[in-house]
Parts: C-alpha cells; sequence; structure tokens
C-alpha cells in the first residue's frame, strides 16, 4: 500500500492556544479515515492547514510524496486533494445548477475564457448526470439558499468531487442534517467516492456514520491524536471514551458528542 | 535646527488635527462597519454652529472671552448630537444589514444633501470666530512664532485620544462596544442591544465630527466645501492606522502628519503625494493597515 | 457569429440612437454623447462591483484615456481618432497590468480607497504638470476618422456622437457575452464566495485581475470619447469626487443587465441637467435625494423597473 | 400580463422611453424666443468658489438686470433692458468641473437658446468653453477668469470676449506697486495654491520681480493643495526664511484662514503680505489683517473702482439691495453687463431688435465702453480682450472702519503687453514699450 498523504509532527498554535500538537499521520491510497473528536479538538484546524488555508507554524506535509507546505489550497486542490465544509461552501447567488457549471469549468481549466460561454450545453448535460448521481436533480434551478441542508451539502461535495481528485477531505458531511438523512445522504456520498476510487477522510460526530464506512479511525483530543486504528478498537479505547466519546457505546439517541 | 523643530511642532499640531478629524470616523466604523463619507458634513456642520455662536456671541456685547472656549464646545456637542440622532435614527436605521459598500454610498448621498443643506441654513458667505485663536496668543522660539491655540489644541486632541481609549477600555458601556467591534454575533447572542449601541455610537462619532469642525473653526474660514476636503484626509487616516482602531488613527495621524511637515520644509514639491504616498506604502506591506486585524474567514 | 436576442436588441436601440442624432437638437446630442461615454467607464465599475470590488478609483483610466487622446494629438502627431482611442485603451491596459498586481490583493474598502490614492496620485502629477496646462487642462481638438477630418461644429460633434454610439454597442455586446463567459461569471462566484472558488483550484487573484485590466480599458474608451465630445481634457477627471459619480451612476442603473449602465447614464444627466436649471442652488441635494431613493425603493437599480418579473431565470 | 411581455419588446421599451424622455425635453425648448433678451449667466453657486466669487457676482448680475429692466441706470446706460428688451437672465452653477460646464453651456445655447452668455471665474471652464462658443457662434464674454491662454491657444476667437484683465496684469502690477513703495525691499517669499492660478500666478510674479527689482531674491515658495484651509507648517517654513514680502494669489476661504493664520503667528507682522486677490475679502479680515498689508482687485473693482457717476450709482443700489459693498468679482460682472448692453446697442439694429451674435462681437470688438470701472479699451487679442489700468493699495483698519490707503495705479498700456506679445516675453525682455506715468 502507498501512502498519498503523510504530516510529519505538524503544529499550529494561535497565540497561547494549541491547536495542533505534533501530528504525524500517514493515510494510505483507498482507505476511508474517520476523524472523531470533540469540538475544538483541532480536526477542522487539520483539515485546513492538509488545504493550504492555515499556514502550520511547524511541522511537514507529503501529498503523494511531495511536500506541499505553503501552498494555495487551488494548487493542492490542483494537486489531487479535494475537501468539503462544515457549512457547504456555495454561490448563494447562482442556482445548483450554475454551482456545478461552475465547478465543472474550473475544472476544465485554470483559466477560464473571457468571451466564450461558460454555460455549453456539454457543461449543462454533464451537470445534469451530476444533479442525477447526487439524487438533486429537483433542485437543479433552485437558488442553493432554497435548497434543504443535506442537498446543499451533497452540492458541496458534488463540487469537490468534479475535479477528479485522488483524495477527498469531508469536513462533518452530516452535521446539520436531520438524523433520518444521514444515511442516505452518506451512501449517495461514499458511493460516489467507491465510482471514482477515491481516498477519502472525514471529519464525524455520529459513531454510528464513523462505524458504518471507515475503515480506520482517528480521535483528536485538544490537537492531539490520541487514539489511530480500527474503528472498533478506537472506540472501546478508555481515553476515547473519557475524552471523545463521552462513556456512550455507541450512540443510538444523541448525536455525539457536538 | 530651526526647520527640525519646526517639521516637530507642525508635525504634531497638524497631526492632533488630523486625529480629531479621524477619531469619530474610525469609532463609527468599528462599531457600526459603515465607512461614513458623511463625517466631513458632521465636521462642516460642528464649524458652522461653533462660528455662528461665537460670533454672535462677540458681535452682540462682549462677555469674557473664556465663555467663547465654552461656547465653542457647547455648539458642537448639540449639533452633532441633533444631527447624529436625525441621521441614525431617520435614515441609517432603515439600512442596517445591507453591504458594507452600499452603506457607503448610502453616506455618500447624505454628503450630497448635507452639502446643501448647510447652504440653505447659513449661506455661502464666510463664517469667521478667530476670537479664541487670537485671544491666546503666540509663543515664540526663535524664529519660530506658534499659536497658542494650536499648541493646546494638541492637548485637547491627546486627551480625547485618551478619554475615548479609558472609555471603551475601562468602563462598562466600553466593554460591551468592544464586544460589539470584536464580534457583533456572539454580542447579540449575549444579550446586548446593538440598535442602542449603534445609536450611542453613531452619535459619538457625529459629536467628535462636529467637535473636530468647532476647534479648527477659529482658525479658519468657514465657507462651504470645507467638509469634502477633510473627507479623503480623514479616510486616509483611518486606513494607515487600521479601520476601528483608535490607536491606530493616532498613529495614522503622527505618521501622515508629520511626513507632510518634513515634506513642506524639506521637499514642498511632494507635499501633494505625502498623503497617498504614505497610505499605498502601508497597505503594500501592512493590508489591513497598521493596526488592523487580519480576518480569516471561519470555514 | 450567432447573436442572441439580447444583442440584436442592443443593435436595434443603437441603430434608432444614430438615426435620432440626424433630428435632435445639439445639446441633446451632445448631453447623449457624455452620457453614453461616461456609461462606458460605468461599465468599468459595474465589472468590478461583479466581482465584489467597488472601485473609488475608475477616475483613473477615464482620466488615462481623455489625456491620451489628448496628447495623442497636441504632442504625438495622432489625430486618427480610432487610433488615439486604442492607444488610450492600451496604455490603461499597460497601467492596469501594473496597478492590478497590487491591488488585487486587497478587498472591500481597502480596495476602494486604494483605486481612490492612485486616481488622486496621477491628479497630483497632472496639477504639477505645467506643460501639461495642471489644473486648466487642455483642447483636444484636429482629429480626424480614418484620414477625413469632420467639419467643425455639429459636423464633428455628430461624428463623435455616432462613434459613441458605436462604441458603445461594441462594448455592450462584448459586456453581454463576457458576464456570461467564463471570467464574467467566476468573478461573480468571487464575489459569492472566494474561499469555494479557492477550492475549485481557480486563483480569483488572477480572475480578478484579468477583471481589472478589462475593466480599465473599457473605461479609457469612455474618457477617450469624452476628450473627442467636449474638446478638452483637465485633472478633474482623475479627481475622487468623478469617480463617486460613476459609483453613482452604476448603483442607479443596478448590475441586472448590460444595458443598465447605458439608461443609468442618461437618466442621471437629465436629472442633473435640469436640477441646475430649475434649482440651480441645491441641485447636489436632488441628486442625493435621487441615490437615497434609489437605493430604498429599488434596490436592484432602475433595472428593476424594466426587469420586475425575472427571478428564476438569470441573465 | 407580465408574462406576456417579451424579452425583446423589453429592450426596445427601455431604449425608446429614454429617447421619449430626451424628446420630450427637446420640446420644452421652443418656448424660448419669448421677445425678451436671455443672457446665461454662469458662476459658481456652490463650493468654496461660491462665497467669494460666485455669489457676489450673481447678486450683481440680479440687481443689474432688475435695475436695467427698469431704465434706472445713469447715461449712457439709460434705455430700458437691452437695446429696450426686457433681460432674463438664466442663471447656470459654475461648480462640477468643465466636462460639465461644456454641457451646459450647450444646453444655455441651445435648449435655454440664450442670446449671450457671460461667465466663468475658473479658468479652466473659460478654456473649455472658448472653442465652444466659435463653434455654436455664441457672443460670450469671460467676466473674471484669468489665464493669458485663452486668447493665446485660440488666436482667431471671434465670439469669445474678456472684460476682465489677464492675470499676468496682477502680477505686474503688483511688483510695479511693491518698486514704487517698497523699492529696498529684498527678500520675497510666496504661498501659492497648487493648481494653473497659483503656478502662472507665482511664475508671473518672480519674472516681473527680477526684472523690475533685481536686488530682490525669492527665499521660499509653498505650494499648498488648493482648499486646504490650514496653514501651519508652511507658514513656519516662510517664517524661518525671514522673508520682507510674502505674495499669495490665495483667494476665498483659503486666503481668509492664511491671513488668520499667519498673522496670528506674527508673519504679517515680521513681513508685508501682498494678496492680489485680496480686495474680494475686504469686508470680512476686520482686525484680523495687519494694517499695511497691501491688497489687489485684479483692475480698477471693487474698493479700487473709480469714484464715477456709474460707478456710485452701482454702489448705492448693490448696497441698498444686499448691505453690502460690491467686491470685485461684483464690480466685474457688472462690467461684463455693460460691455454686452454697449455692444447690442451699438450692433446697427432698430430698437427692441435682438443683434446677432455676429453683430454683437462686430460692435464689441475694439470697442471703448463706459463702465463702473471707468473707460474699458477692448484693446488687445484682436480688440476681443479689456485692457485697463490696476490698482494696489494697503489695507487699514481703524475704530471698526476698514480703509484703502497709499494706492497707487498704474495704466494699462504699464502693465499690459503689446498686441501680439506674450506677457512671459515681454517680462523677460523688460517690459519693452511699457508706458508708464
Amino acid at each position: 500500500m502507498t501512502c498519498i498523504l503523510e504530516t510529519r509532527s505538524l503544529n499550529k498554535e494561535f497565540g497561547a492556544v494549541i491547536a495542533a500538537k505534533d501530528l504525524n499521520v500517514q493515510i494510505n491510497k483507498g482507505e476511508v479515515v474517520g476523524v472523531i473528536g470533540s469540538n475544538g479538538a483541532g480536526k477542522t484546524t487539520f483539515i485546513n492547514m492538509v488545504t493550504g488555508y492555515l499556514k502550520p507554524t511547524r511541522g511537514e506535509i507529503l501529498f503523494n510524496g511531495k511536500s506541499i507546505m505553503g501552498h494555495s489550497p487551488r494548487a493542492i486542490t490542483r494537486a489531487g486533494m479535494a475537501r468539503s465544509f462544515q457549512v457547504a461552501q456555495l454561490f448563494p447567488e447562482m442556482t445548483v445548477l450554475d454551482n456545478l457549471i461552475v465547478a465543472l469549468a474550473a475544472a476544465e481549466s485554470a483559466r477560464p475564457s473571457f468571451l466564450s460561454p461558460l454555460r455549453s450545453d456539454a457543461r449543462i448535460a454533464r451537470a445534469e448526470e451530476i444533479l442525477k448521481e447526487f439524487g438533486v436533480e429537483n433542485y437543479r434551478d433552485s437558488l442553493v439558499t432554497a435548497v434543504p441542508q443535506g442537498a446543499r451539502k451533497l452540492v458541496d461535495i458534488a463540487m469537490a468531487l468534479i475535479g477528479n481528485p485522488q483524495m477527498l477531505l469531508l469536513d462533518e458531511p452530516t452535521s446539520g442534517v436531520s438524523m433520518d438523512e444521514k444515511t442516505g445522504l452518506m451512501d449517495t456520498v461514499m458511493n460516489a467516492v467507491r465510482q471514482h476510487g477515491v481516498t477519502v477522510l472525514f471529519v464525524e460526530h455520529d459513531m454510528d456514520v464513523v462505524e458504518r464506512y471507515v475503515s480506520r479511525v482517528l480521535a483528536f483530543y485538544s490537537g492531539e491524536i490520541i487514539a489511530d486504528g480500527e474503528p472498533a478498537a478506537v472506540l472501546a479505547d478508555q481515553q476515547v471514551r473519557d475524552l471523545v466519546t463521552g462513556h456512550r457505546p455507541t450512540t443510538k439517541q444523541g448525536n455525539g458528542a457536538s | 535646527m530651526t526647520s527640525l523643530l519646526a517639521v516637530l511642532i507642525d508635525g504634531s499640531i497638524y497631526a492632533s488635527w488630523l486625529f480629531l478629524v479621524a477619531a469619530g470616523l474610525t469609532v463609527i466604523y468599528g462599531v457600526m462597519r459603515i465607512l461614513n463619507m458623511a463625517h466631513g458634513s458632521f465636521y462642516a456642520i460642528g464649524a458652522y454652529s461653533a462660528a455662528s455662536l461665537v460670533g454672535w456671541y462677540f458681535n452682540n456685547g462682549m462677555g469674557p472671552a473664556w465663555v467663547s472656549y465654552l461656547l465653542l464646545v457647547g455648539a458642537a456637542l448639540v449639533a452633532g448630537l441633533i444631527v447624529g440622532v436625525i441621521v441614525e435614527r431617520g435614515l441609517l436605521r432603515l439600512m442596517y444589514g445591507r453591504d458594507e459598500i452600499l452603506m457607503v454610498i448610502i453616506t455618500y448621498a447624505l454628503l450630497l444633501i448635507l452639502e446643501d443643506g448647510m447652504k440653505i441654513v447659513w449661506g455661502v458667505s464666510p463664517y469667521f470666530a478667530y476670537q479664541p485663536y487670537s485671544e491666546l496668543g503666540r509663543t515664540s522660539l526663535g524664529l519660530l512664532k506658534v499659536s497658542n491655540y494650536d499648541v493646546a489644541l494638541v492637548g485637547v486632541s491627546a486627551l480625547l485620544g485618551l478619554g475615548l481609549w479609558a472609555w471603551l477600555e475601562r468602563t462598562n458601556q466600553g466593554k460591551v462596544l468592544r464586544a460589539v467591534i470584536h464580534d457583533r454575533e456572539i454580542a447579540v447572542a449575549m444579550g446586548v442591544n446593538v440598535k442602542l449601541m449603534f445609536t450611542i455610537t453613531f452619535v459619538l462619532g457625529t459629536t467628535l465630527g462636529a467637535l473636530a469642525g468647532a476647534l479648527t473653526a477659529p482658525a479658519i474660514s468657514v465657507v462651504p466645501g470645507i467638509g469634502i476636503e477633510v473627507i479623503v484626509l480623514a479616510f486616509a487616516v483611518v486606513v494607515i492606522g487600521g479601520l476601528g482602531s483608535i490607536g491606530g488613527a493616532a498613529v495614522g495621524a503622527l505618521l501622515v502628519g508629520l511626513s507632510r511637515a518634513a515634506a513642506v520644509h524639506y521637499a514642498p514639491e511632494f507635499e501633494l503625494f505625502v498623503i497617498y504616498g504614505v497610505m499605498s506604502l502601508v497597505l503594500a506591506f501592512r493590508p489591513e493597515g497598521l493596526f488592523g486585524r487580519t480576518l480569516v474567514r471561519k470555514i | 457569429m450567432r447573436l442572441d436576442k439580447t444583442e440584436i436588441s442592443l443593435g436595434l436601440v443603437a441603430l434608432a440612437c444614430v438615426l435620432f442624432g440626424f433630428v435632435s437638437p445639439g445639446w441633446l446630442i451632445f448631453l447623449l454623447t457624455i452620457a453614453l461615454a461616461k456609461a462606458l467607464v460605468v461599465q468599468g465599475v459595474v465589472m468590478q462591483m461583479r466581482s465584489g470590488l467597488v472601485s473609488f478609483g475608475q477616475g483613473l483610466f477615464y482620466c488615462i484615456g481623455g489625456y491620451t487622446v489628448g496628447m495623442g494629438g497636441q504632442f504625438f502627431g495622432i489625430h486618427d481618432a480610432i487610433a488615439a482611442l486604442s492607444l488610450g485603451m492600451f496604455v490603461a491596459i499597460v497601467i492596469a497590468m501594473l496597478l492590478g498586481l497590487l491591488l488585487t490583493r486587497y478587498r472591500e474598502i481597502f480596495f476602494a480607497m486604494l483605486s481612490l490614492a492612485f486616481s488622486m496620485i496621477l491628479f497630483g502629477i497632472l496639477v504639477k504638470s505645467q506643460e501639461l496646462g495642471s489644473t486648466d487642462g487642455f483642447n483636444v481638438h484636429d482629429w480626424t476618422l480614418f484620414g477625413w477630418a469632420p467639419e467643425a461644429g455639429a459636423g464633428s460633434q455628430h461624428t463623435v456622437f455616432t462613434m459613441t454610439v458605436v462604441a458603445g454597442l461594441i462594448v455592450a455586446v462584448l459586456l453581454h457575452r463576457y458576464t456570461k463567459a467564463g471570467v464574467g461569471v467566476i468573478c461573480e462566484a468571487v464575489r459569492e464566495n472566494e474561499v469555494r472558488v479557492e477550492y475549485l483550484g481557480l486563483s480569483p487573484r488572477w480572475l480578478l485581475y484579468g477583471n481589472y485590466v478589462a475593466a480599465a480599458a473599457v473605461s479609457a474608451l469612455g474618457g477617450g470619447l469624452t476628450a473627442l465630445a467636449t474638446g478638452h481634457v483637465d485633472p478633474e477627471m482623475a479627481y475622487w469626487t468623478t469617480s463617486g459619480e460613476f459609483v453613482f451612476i452604476a448603483l442607479l442603473g443596478g448590475l441586472g443587465h448590460v444595458a443598465a449602465p447605458f439608461i443609468a447614464a442618461i437618466v442621471f444627466s437629465f436629472v442633473r441637467t435640469y436640477a441646475i436649471e430649475f434649482v440651480p442652488h441645491t441641485w447636489q441635494m436632488i441628486l442625493g435625494f435621487t441615490l437615497l431613493a434609489v437605493i430604498i425603493f429599488l434596490p436592484k437599480g432602475l433595472w428593476s423597473l424594466v426587469s420586475r418579473e425575472k427571478t428564476g431565470e438569470r441573465a | 400580463m407580465k408574462n406576456n411581455k417579451s424579452k425583446f419588446s423589453k429592450y426596445l421599451v427601455s431604449g425608446v422611453a429614454a429617447l421619449a424622455l430626451a424628446a420630450g425635453a427637446a420640446g420644452s425648448a421652443s418656448a424660448a424666443e419669448n421677445g425678451k433678451f436671455r443672457v446665461g449667466i454662469v458662476t459658481f453657486l456652490s463650493g468654496p468658489a461660491a462665497g467669494p466669487f460666485g455669489v457676489p457676482s450673481a447678486n450683481a448680475a440680479k440687481v443689474l438686470v432688475d435695475e436695467l429692466n427698469k431704465g434706472n441706470l445713469p447715461a449712457p446706460y439709460d434705455k430700458v433692458g437691452i437695446n429696450g428688451l426686457e433681460i432674463e437672465a438664466v442663471v447656470i452653477d459654475e461648480a462640477g468641473g468643465a466636462t460639465k460646464q461644456v454641457e451646459e453651456y450647450r444646453n444655455l445655447v441651445q435648449r435655454q437658446k440664450v442670446d449671450a452668455v457671460i461667465g466663468y471665474v475658473s479658468s479652466g471652464d473659460c478654456l473649455a468653453i472658448a472653442p465652444v462658443a466659435e463653434e455654436l457662434k455664441t457672443f460670450t464674454i469671460a467676466y473674471d477668469c484669468g489665464t493669458p491662454r485663452l486668447f493665446a491657444d485660440n488666436p482667431d476667437a471671434a465670439y469669445m470676449f474678456r472684460t476682465g484683465l489677464d492675470a499676468s496684469v496682477d502680477n505686474i502690477g503688483a511688483v510695479r506697486y511693491l518698486a514704487a513703495t517698497r523699492p529696498d525691499v529684498t527678500r520675497l517669499a510666496g504661498i501659492q495654491q497648487n493648481y494653473s492660478w497659483g503656478q502662472d500666478s507665482w511664475a508671473d510674479f518672480t519674472a516681473a520681480a527680477s526684472a523690475l527689482m533685481p536686488e530682490a531674491e525669492v527665499v521660499e515658495e509653498q505650494f499648498p493643495k488648493i482648499y486646504q484651509g490650514q496653514y501651519g507648517a508652511e507658514i513656519s517654513a516662510l517664517s524661518v526664511k525671514r522673508p520682507e514680502v510674502v505674495h499669495s494669489s490665495f483667494w476665498g476661504g483659503d486666503m481668509e484662514a492664511l491671513v488668520l493664520q499667519a498673522n496670528a503667528r506674527g508673519l504679517l507682522e515680521d513681513a508685508t503680505g501682498l494678496l492680489t486677490c485680496g480686495e474680494a475679502s475686504f469686508a470680512t479680515y476686520k482686525d484680523q489683517a495687519p494694517n499695511g498689508m497691501i491688497i489687489g482687485a485684479r483692475g480698477p473693482f471693487g474698493q479700487f473702482a473709480p469714484d464715477n457717476e456709474l460707478n456710485t450709482w452701482f454702489e448705492g443700489v448693490y448696497q441698498n439691495a444686499y448691505d453690502l459693498e460690491p467686491v470685485y468679482p461684483a464690480t466685474k460682472m457688472a462690467q461684463a453687463i455693460l460691455g454686452l448692453k454697449y455692444a447690442a446697442e451699438n450692433a446697427g439694429v432698430g430698437d427692441k431688435e435682438i443683434a446677432s451674435a455676429e453683430q454683437l462681437a462686430a460692435a464689441m470688438k475694439g470697442a471703448t465702453f463706459e463702465s463702473v470701472s471707468g473707460t474699458v479699451e477692448m484693446a488687445r487679442a484682436n480688440g476681443h480682450q479689456a485692457m485697463q489700468g490696476i490698482t494696489y493699495g494697503e489695507y487699514h483698519y481703524e475704530d471698526g472702519v476698514a480703509s484703502i490707503k497709499n494706492a497707487v495705479s498704474f495704466a494699462g498700456e504699464c502693465v499690459t503687453p503689446p498686441e501680439g506679445v506674450a506677457a512671459a516675453d515681454w517680462i523677460a525682455d523688460g517690459f519693452p514699450g511699457a508706458q508708464c506715468n
């Protein structure tokens, strides 16, 4: 197995607050990794650093064996690592279809054209396929602000996948989505991901969701990784139970330690 | 040596005036996120109010001269208060939540209205209130003669700056205000009456603007258009210092004031470019201004 | 080249304008010429507004366009109007390519203030240039069109008017396409969510840069045409209040359609000229109230009067 | 209904609406020919130039037009209105820049159908208007702007006239006054607003000074931004150079602020101020200007206007109407209106007829007419530019009354370059052909 993403002693300090402390992570190609941890444990900071949004204080990040330290988010995206967001990052004054079309155009070229129309027939057709794949074709012409949270999350993830990334980082894909929708959403996403053969790392509060999809779990606490391994082993870990999952064997009635 | 001394003195005097003009602007921006184009008009209204009141005082039976200083300040406070409340309650309140740039345009419209409004009230003839200025006399430092009023202005400006700082840092109201500056959403969540804070801030800002005008009035001829001239100056000072920062405005004012004085004495041909040059340089190296906070959007 | 309905309508309105020019009085032709030429500058402001940036210094390029046309004729023997206008656009593009490198790092109020500062620096330089007439500026005359010199007076006025309408039409058609093309749409995307654009692997700075340079060229064209029409240029063109007027007109029209700035500029000119005639002492107040009324009652500009019913379909 | 509205018609509607609006506006123009003599009056009604120049001028125009329409003027202007026709003045604000002024000028001529235009304080506006006046063939009098370029750049001007003096006269006169009253002065300094007016004034003044006062040197020059209002640093810079005379072409609020601040800081006690536009604020200095400060009025205007019958009458009606003495811009406006009246009544047309622009121009060209400032000869720039003398004097304020002392006048031939000679060349050559009394 080859390692796609590796971090070496990654540190991030915001003044006196330590948001990441000596993070050493190795993700292999094809893995589906879940990241758990309470709010403020440093999960999003980790994703932000890896995708170039935040500059680490110290450490090293390697993607496909090459350092991507100091690269911009767009360079890292172009290199093949995409992400989704806790709060879906869409273009609020555009329709769902247009959001996808912009993403399609971006995937085709980093230098958009000045005069040929963005909404070409080919892009519209492709966008419609994607809408179907993610089951949001009903919202084709709605403004994204008028679309339910779950669909918005799906569009957000679809836009990340349009660039055919090798690796996808999902930041709380199910946050803000009702309990009933979660599984459907995750099934849609994971189907798409498997079709593209993408390595996935996702942050999730819901332990059910985590157990259902991942092959490996990283548990964050206060900027450090306190456990790393098979889901069952990590969730059974006493420290994880003390600090992260809060003694709930599996969360049937709540949504984790959020 | 004399000219170096002159640069320091002239620079500080000019800086203190710039700070007076810019303080209200930066307070309003810090709390309300409104870059107030009409700030210059409040300055002009303060100047007109003070000049007409003081002029009237001296033209009708000379009372003691010290009263005129109270009249200067009083006129500014009353004018700032009235105009501030009318504008905030009558116009801006309808507009909160709009785009930051749109608020700039709204205040630009306000500027156009106020400029002609002042013409209706005060006409176009000059108003003078020179008595408070000449009354204080001057101090000779060799060839250099300095107006005592100008020196006093440096003190007033410094006191005002300290007062604002103390109010923000040391009082409960100031703490609430800082909370609003820091994060409006959290402040609302904590139960801060943001609407009230907005009114207080805006009226404070307009009063500061009017006060700057009133304190300047004795040294100038109060004529139409004086407000327009100070807007860009005040903007530049505030942007250099970092929008919303009182300390930044003070440092920005000093920087511009001293650079300008130095240019006048040593390189007069660059005087016209000083303020924009300083602003471009500062922003090139510190895009948020000297004391501006870099905000990374949470995602 | 296939023309869509909008483009055909624009062409017809332009044709109507040119024909109207033959029957309308001189003052009206002049007013429309200036309004349309300024509308081109406003197009530059609107292009940037679409990308979320408000330029309080578009007068910079307006002035560059005007001065290049004037200086071309005065000092460099470039009397052909088309050549002079092109040169103006070229100079604007070169300067925009330089300034854009710095300016595209800034957003919101900082962009506004820095663009204002650059414009004011040009103003300062021109005020200092006594050989260019300092604040008095200089006259622009003796221009030709493909070697043909229109007769002074009504003839030349009419020629400038036609040139302005044609230039307006070309710019309108190009912009109509531009706003639907890659850079145009993605610039709007930058305004709506810059982070997302970055995470699509695009450079918001590059997009804004391209947009800034294109806007500069369009604005310079407007400046050049204004210089030909008025026959005079002065540094006031770069003063911040001039740029403020362009922002005013841009908001008046709204971002809804490529025709909006043209309509707004014409309405603005009429409001102003009649305000000056009927209330010479308080015409600025009239403008102020007009602007407030538009912001309060027509938040999307005058264009929303024309396109009330559109919501789902986007231009 | 809304849905039926096709996209196409929408665009057409908006285009046609704009044109219809325009056409409607065009229709209103025909109301103009109403048997009155219509004069466009353009001067600053807003902005910093309104107070010192624009409003006194507009006031002068208003009172003079009213009195003319009543036929109340002394001879030779006792005919009602202009050539027996009632005068209708259309007053326009000069603020807003040259482009806007060109637009408004065209509106005046083509929409408002005025028969003549009088106006323009700003030199930039004058320069922009001059070619348009020729294009539209409209009789136009520049009443105040001072740029020498007006006729230098437009040598073939046929319809443009100027009844005020060229600005180089101000500064040649100022140096002559210094040479006459303070020949021993050696240290000159200047403070000018940083724009054409200030730059040109200082260039003329220093050139004339080096010709007429070769012993004098320039020790300091300052060019603050126009409308700056605060001159602390500039006053320091001037003070430390110990000048004997400080020349300034400041005007309006800037000038008043400068006098106030320079006086309070002792500069005007140690040095004599020389303000070429100083008379415009004659009534406002009170005790804030030192006695002995030299002021000018850009010609024989305002306080320096002679005690002739016309001027006494004009001062009387102006004082009656506004409770103020007329300052120089007011006198200059009156002079322009009288010039127009002279031209219209000597154009060779019958009573109550309106002369054409060509007839007006022919009558004005090279004319000599009586004015509130004495006799005006249109003796320069092919008969388009007035030539008159200039007077300077010292400001004095005692017991609440301001007055002029030590006034010295210089004849027109003494301060005006001969026909066809540029002021700069004339000064550089040492004033050949100057006739001084």
